[in-house]
């Protein structure tokens, strides 16, 4: 059973990185949604149908959209593609990051104990999801939505006063 | 008889599968089922080609393609045939990758969401439990394919046209959700078999009890059927391709097969599209009337699409194009806020649903004025200034 | 009501659907191969040659005046005049060339015939394989007989008859008139030797020469009468002639 | 709606220097003209739109003319001693060669008053350099599309057009077709129509491809 | 969204003073008259958008180029070009007689044939003096207004062919104008290309039967109009697309010699059939229907109204056509030598006043044959009207001007 789980992994770590070191930047954008794909696999194989097609709706469908748009409507400059002089400072501290992100995460993994088979899920119908995110989640959900709202908002008026700036100049 | 008939189907995979040994037998019945949404709604896509040129013709008073076979019924193998012999040309500036994956994608995409609808009692290819959600997570994807195909021919007209076909795409992906949740709220499941195992039953033996009935379903359905016209860029919203504008939009630069493939995809996702719209709103393969229960199942179906198909081509041959900032407005300003009030209003029904007697009618007139009155509102707002002029003559 | 006029189209087109399966009105496609429609008479396409009686060439009314050719706008006739062995131009055309490829049907050279020997013709495929020679009409090609033109114009080849006919028979009385007084003349010319014989035949032959002088009415004006006889001293071009007007 | 003769009078009391003639239209349609000179005719034209009583706010037609250098022969009855002291009239001949120029016509409209046409005219000196006229199209916008195809066609160049460039003929070519002495460019393709002449010249171009039987017919 | 436009009065510099109109706040969709075209290249806005329309565009009506510079959707230059038909017709007249070249006017605006014969036969009778007999004028007022009420079949199919209907429309109008094209093929001989009128009266006299065929097409045309007009003019799609869509100011219309529908679109009552009275006309009472507002939606509906004020004239004409010969017997068509002088001769065409100015120098040949093109003028001011307005707008307003090829490039 875990052969189709190395498969899925495998399929999402190729992706993401042969999507960093494209030159092309939309092929690596694709590559990207290939592994959120990769991501929803994942779910189907664990049985939960609902969160995989959720993620699908999400993620491929709109944050795709979102990530082409940004890099269709990004000018590229000419000058901020040449490697500027003081890159050796820069790797020093994204090795620092680097490495400190990774430790965190691998701690995290090996704390947790990890069931080797595919644990039996509860069959949850989307009716219990609907009643359990209704009643105890609910604040979670309210939270997320409000949060959302929020950023929706702040880019729009951050869109139009851009333009009004623009103006007045 | 009519039992016989109804299980028809099952009975031929039972056959089939039988002469597999035990383990492949699974294996072979999916595929069994593919092979027959293939089958069945290949042959439906070619006749839906003749049968939009016929219908489009009659409408415009004139008999429609009449030359290939009896009739012109060997029009579509004619059309396949030329989109087969016709050069497959690749701008040498296009993106080669893309350029080949964006027509397998689409036609993909708008293949994957047969699997959820339920043609018949016992026809389902999938019975999945959040079927209504994977039916959006396929029709989603193929908006990705169709911006593929316009970044990838790097062509001037073809970017234009493919952000607004994802500007259109996207502003009415709304609408369609918001038509299809109520239905949900109501039938308490996203199976769409249970949904419409919901619809089933007739009062007095003749009026079934379809969602559309209902004056949130009527709403609800209007709402799905503008979106779903928007959805597959057909007449009123066919912007993308819009031949007085952008000659032919995100397909400018495609030729033989493959703009056959992207035809092709269109069909297939506004039959999927509609087949959603009959299992949601028109009760799915349920007989109109009780005792034409004789007629099996998916039979039922099929009429249903075909009826609801021939209102687009009527619609097609009807109405003129909107310009894309009027397309947004409709979307945004109009089908999204009645969307929430139909939401609103099903909302409402389902909680009187025990009223008895002379409360029915109160509850039907209040659910038909809470859904009419913002529609007539807010359409008086929306065409504010236009209306038809009288004329006045020169001294 | 928003949607109101929408609903209104939809029923136009709606009850054009439904009409076009019964109501011959909503559907007047004429298949064209197989179910023509009837031409109407007027109708016109390419000039043809009118020739009575049986032989093609030697029955052309063409005199080879080459009145058409001057006045047609695209210049699109060519005509050579047959010659004698003495060289004399006999009232023949030797070629007459049309060519189909820059002829607009315009039917002015009809107009300005005054033999009636150039008519419209009804035939409208026309089809060649080389632009050049198969596009241009010879004589042979274009020559065809009167009760051709009596089969596709039947009023109006009634009236050219007729009219020719009685042309023809005005220049016989006149010829019988012009020889009565020659005959007469001589008589005198026994009596008196005064040279009275030497005009006469001049104007005999006159109007010979002029057998069907453009005395051509307006066509179908209800009194088609000849306005100017075949008058000998009137000379033909400066003929108040009116327009031809047979289409 | 004034005679040319009142409208003249009117003009010149406004602009006293003002050459202004009346160009008699000898046809039955007696559709007199007014030959404007070249340094008011702007502000006649302004005139001639804003004056209450003309109001002539539409100029429908705006046309080139060429007029070639003439040679015009007239014969005059001059009396001439004979040697033998009689006087004999005699018809004498003298040649006198009028010098060409270009023109455009102007047809002036009323639509507030509902009357025209009035008829004005603007000659260029000659035909090879002083081809400019003032053009009318700050007065009337109808005449802008007109103007540059006069320019286009004719050659008359109009001083404060706002756009002045070819209308109907690419930009690259040189010639001015509607004038009398144009000669068509000389890229003849081989057409063996049947006229002689048009045959005579097409084989100065192409040697006949091939020996096609109409030709030996044909001559 | 119907905020009145600055009127752009045209200013001494002649080109239309461009009102302060700022592309940056036009909402999308809300067209202003006459757009400042601003510098470029700033980070928020992108560059312009160089689009040439044409000459071979599915919607430009013929050979026809608009080079649109486009900051987005919105239009911000649009510089027509043609040329693209251009034959010389004028040189042509210039080399051939005064008949020959009666046949050659049917190729001017060769969707109305008739209009541009007559218009040609009445210059020419001015300039030789000659008089068409009682029962010709008739006949030519009869001719003519059925060429009208072709002409703008024509024109409304093809507008809602621009505004994106799958051809019905068109089919319906076309359906009708074959039934005015065969009653003229019995008539003249053939379909389009009529060469019907001479100087002095028309080439062949309509036979009774022809008339009463004729009359009962022109009785059952108004049950069409009602017809079409149930199906389009109310349709909210097509209120929303062309009310305020194009908008022209009376006094730009005057200015710029704009004639016909489009003229009488922006409430201007300029009806040379009125004005000169040319033919007959003034025997018979019809209305000229003006509009108010200029815009695309008022130009479709002028040609509505006035085919209805045709079919009032054609039933008119029909009543009174008197007896009498077709044509003058002392008429003189060939070989016509008008004495020395110019005559310009004008009517109203279904597309504005078409006129026909001829110098004549006593020989065979016109010494200046002139064709004074509607089409041609209304395209002056195709640029103002588009200005502001988005590519899809662009199509529409060009298609309500009704230009037709062969008369824009002659």
């Amino acid at each position: 059973m875990n052969l189709i789980l190395v498969l899925i992994g495998g399929l999402m770590l190729t992706a993401a990185a042969v999507a960093m070191s494209l030159r092309n930047i939309i092929h690596s954008a694709l590559l990207l949604i290939g592994s959120w794909l990769g991501v929803s696999f994942f779910y189907l194989w664990a049985g939960a149908e609902f969160v995989a097609f959720a993620q699908v709706l999400v993620y491929v469908g709109a944050v795709s959209m979102v990530v082409l748009f940004a890099v269709l409507l990004t000018r590229r400059d000419r000058q901020d593609v040449v490697v500027a002089p003081e890159t050796r400072t820069r790797a020093i501290s994204a090795l620092l990051v680097g490495g400190s992100v990774a430790g965190l995460l691998v701690s995290a993994v090996l704390g947790t104990p990890l069931a080797t088979g595919p644990a039996e899920t509860p069959t949850l119908t989307v009716k219990d999801l609907g009643t359990l995110l209704a009643g105890p989640q609910a604040a979670g959900l309210l939270i997320a939505g409000v949060i959302l709202t929020v950023a929706l908002l702040g880019a729009v008026v951050l869109a139009a006063t851009d333009s009004g700036k623009e103006d007045a100049s | 008889m009519t039992a016989t008939l109804e299980r028809l189907p099952l009975l031929v995979r039972d056959w089939i599968t039988g002469f597999f040994p035990e383990p492949v037998r699974w294996l072979v019945s999916g595929l069994l089922a593919i092979v027959a949404i293939l089958a069945v709604f290949g042959l439906y896509f070619a006749y839906l080609t003749l049968a939009e040129r016929k219908f489009l013709g009659r409408f415009q008073n004139r008999p429609g393609p009449n030359r290939t076979g009896p009739f012109g019924l060997l029009q579509p193998f004619a059309d396949a045939v030329k989109a087969l012999t016709k050069e497959d040309i690749v701008p040498q500036a296009a993106d080669k990758l893309l350029h080949f994956l964006a027509p397998c994608l689409v036609v993909a995409f708008g293949l994957i969401s047969f699997a959820v609808i339920p043609f018949g009692r016992y026809l389902i290819p999938v019975d999945l439990d959040a079927a209504v959600l994977y039916f959006f997570a396929a029709g989603v994807s193929s908006e990705l394919a169709l911006f593929m195909a316009g970044w990838a021919s790097h062509n001037k007209y073809s970017m234009i046209s493919a952000m607004r076909a994802l500007a259109q795409l996207i502003s009415y992906e709304l609408p369609l959700l918001l038509a299809v949740v109520p239905v949900i709220m109501l039938s308490g499941t996203l199976s769409t078999s249970k949904i419409v195992v919901a619809q089933g039953g007739w009062t007095f033996g003749i009026i079934p009890h379809w969602n559309v009935l209902t004056p949130w379903g009527f709403a609800g359905f209007f709402i799905f059927m503008i979106a779903a016209v928007a959805e597959t860029n057909r007449s009123p919203f066919d912007l993308p391709e819009a031949e007085s504008e952008l000659i032919a939009g995100h397909l400018t630069e495609y030729s033989g097969f493959k703009y056959a493939l992207f035809f092709m995809a269109e069909y297939f996702g506004m039959s999927a599209l509609c087949g959603l719209g009959v299992t949601l709103f028109l009760g799915g393969w349920q007989a109109p009337i009780d005792i034409l229960q004789v007629v099996p199942s998916y039979v039922w179906f099929m009429v249903k699409l075909s009826c609801v198909i021939f209102c687009l081509m009527w619609v097609r041959a009807t109405l003129l194009r909107l310009r894309i900032d009027q397309l947004t407005r409709l979307a945004w300003k109009f089908l999204v806020p009645l969307g929430l009030i139909n939401l609103g209003n099903a909302a409402f029904w389902h909680l009187s649903a025990d009223w008895s007697g002379p409360l029915q009618i109160v509850r039907w007139a209040i659910s038909a004025a809470v859904i009419v009155i913002p529609f007539v509102l807010i359409g008086r707002t929306l065409s504010s200034g236009l209306a038809p002029r009288t004329y006045r003559y020169a001294t | 009501m928003l949607g109101s006029g929408i609903i209104k189209g939809l029923a136009v087109t709606a009850k054009n659907f439904v009409g076009s399966f019964h109501d011959p009105e909503r559907l007047p496609t004429v298949e064209y191969p197989e179910k023509r429609l009837t031409l109407p008479e007027a109708y016109r396409s390419f000039p043809f040659l009118v020739f009575d009686g049986e032989n093609a060439i030697d029955g052309l009314r063409c005199v080879a005046c080459k009145m058409c050719e001057n006045e047609c706008p695209p210049q699109c006739i060519y005509i050579i005049p047959e010659r004698d062995e003495k060289g004399r131009p006999v009232k023949k055309p030797k070629v007459f060339d049309i060519d189909l490829s820059v002829c607009m049907g315009c039917q002015i050279c009809v107009e300005v015939c005054p033999f009636d020997s150039i008519k419209m013709d009804q035939v409208f495929e026309v089809a060649a394989t080389n632009r050049f020679e198969g596009l241009i009409a010879h004589r042979e090609m274009l020559a065809k007989s009167n009760t051709y033109y009596h089969q596709i114009r039947p009023t109006e080849a009634a009236e050219v008859d007729t009219r020719l006919a009685e042309e023809k028979r005005l220049a016989e009385e006149k010829a019988k008139a012009a020889a009565a007084a020659k005959a007469a003349a001589a008589a005198k010319a026994a009596a008196a030797p005064k040279p009275v014989a030497t005009t006469a035949p001049a104007s005999a032959t006159a109007p010979a020469a002029a057998p069907a002088s453009p005395a051509k009415p307006a066509v179908a004006a209800p009194s088609p009468s000849p306005s100017s006889s075949s008058s000998a001293a009137a000379p033909m071009a400066a003929a108040p002639k009116p327009p031809a007007t047979t289409p | 709606m004034q005679s040319i003769e009142q409208i003249r009078d009117l003009i010149v009391a406004r602009f006293p220097g003002a050459e202004v003639t009346v160009i008699q239209n000898p046809g039955p349609a007696a559709q007199h003209s007014l030959l404007l000179g070249h340094a008011q005719a702007r502000d006649i034209a302004l005139f001639l739109r804003d004056e209450p009583s003309l109001k002539l706010d539409f100029c429908s037609n705006a046309t080139g003319v060429d007029w070639p250098e003439k040679e015009i022969v007239e014969t005059t009855k001059v009396k001439v001693a004979q040697p033998d002291g009689t006087e004999k009239l005699v018809e004498q001949k003298t040649k006198r060669l009028q010098p060409g120029y270009l023109e455009a016509v102007y047809h002036l409209y009323s639509m507030a008053l509902k009357h025209g046409p009035v008829v004005i005219r603007l000659r260029t000196g000659n035909r090879t350099d002083a081809v400019s006229l003032p053009s009318l199209t700050p007065v009337w916008r109808s005449c802008e599309f007109q103007e540059r195809e006069i320019f286009d066609l004719f050659g008359i160049v109009f001083e404060g057009h706002p756009d002045l460039r070819r209308i109907l003929m690419w930009d690259e070519f040189k010639d001015h077709p509607m004038r009398k002495d144009y000669v068509e460019p000389d890229d003849y393709e081989w057409e063996p129509t049947p006229h002689d002449a048009v045959l005579t010249k097409a084989k100065g171009h192409y040697p006949a491809p091939g020996s096609t039987a109409n030709a030996e017919g044909g001559m | 969204m119907q905020n009145e436009p600055t009127s752009s009065a045209p200013g001494l510099a002649g080109t239309p003073a461009n009102s302060s109109f700022d592309i940056l706040h036009s909402p999308l969709g809300s067209p202003q008259q006459g757009a400042s075209v601003r510098e470029v290249n700033d980070p928020f806005h992108g560059d312009l958008l160089e689009v040439s329309m044409g000459p071979h565009h599915p919607s430009t009506h013929g050979v026809f180029r608009m080079v649109a510079t486009l900051d987005g959707e919105i239009i911000v230059k649009l510089k027509p070009v043609f040329g693209y038909l251009h034959r010389n017709h004028e040189k042509l007249g210039e080399n051939t007689t005064y008949l020959a070249s009666m046949p050659y006017t049917d190729r001017l605006d060769y969707l109305a044939g008739m209009t541009n014969n007559w218009a040609y036969a009445l210059a020419v009778e001015k300039l030789s003096g000659q008089v068409a007999t009682e029962r010709a004028e008739y006949v030519r007022v009869i001719v003519g207004e059925m060429m009208r009420i072709v002409n703008h079949c024509c024109l409304v199919g093809f507008l809602f062919n621009d505004l994106g209907t799958s051809f019905t429309p068109l089919l319906y109008a076309f359906r009708e104008r074959e039934k005015f094209l065969d009653l003229f093929e019995e008539l003249t001989g053939t379909r389009m290309m009529y060469n019907y009128q001479r100087f002095g009266g028309c080439r062949v006299d309509p036979t009774p039967e022809w008339l009463a065929k004729a009359k009962a097409l022109i009785d059952g045309f108004p049950r069409f109009l009602d017809e079409y007009e149930q199906f389009l003019t109310g349709n909210e799609i097509m209120l929303a697309r062309t009310q305020g869509v194009g908008r022209l100011s009376p006094e730009l219309a005057i200015n710029a010699g704009i004639t016909g529908p489009v003229l009488r679109a922006t409430g201007v009552g300029y009806d040379i059939r009125k004005v000169d009275g040319y033919g007959v006309y003034p025997r018979f009472d019809f209305r000229v229907p003006i509009g108010d507002h200029g815009d695309t939606y008022d130009r479709y509906m002028m040609r509505i109204l006035e085919m209805r004020e045709s079919v009032k004239i054609l039933q008119q004409a029909f009543r009174d056509l008197p007896a009498g010969p077709i044509i003058d017997p002392k008429a003189k068509n060939r070989g016509l030598r008008p004495k020395a002088g110019e005559a310009y001769g004008r009517i109203e065409g279904p597309k504005g006043e078409i006129g026909f100015y001829l110098i004549s120098d006593g020989s065979t040949n016109p010494y200046r044959y002139r064709v004074r093109p509607p089409s041609f003028i209304n395209l002056t001011v195709l640029e103002d009207m588009c200005l502001g307005h988005s590519v899809a707008d662009a199509v529409v307003i060009l298609g309500s001007i009704d230009i037709v090829l062969g008369e824009v490039d002659r």
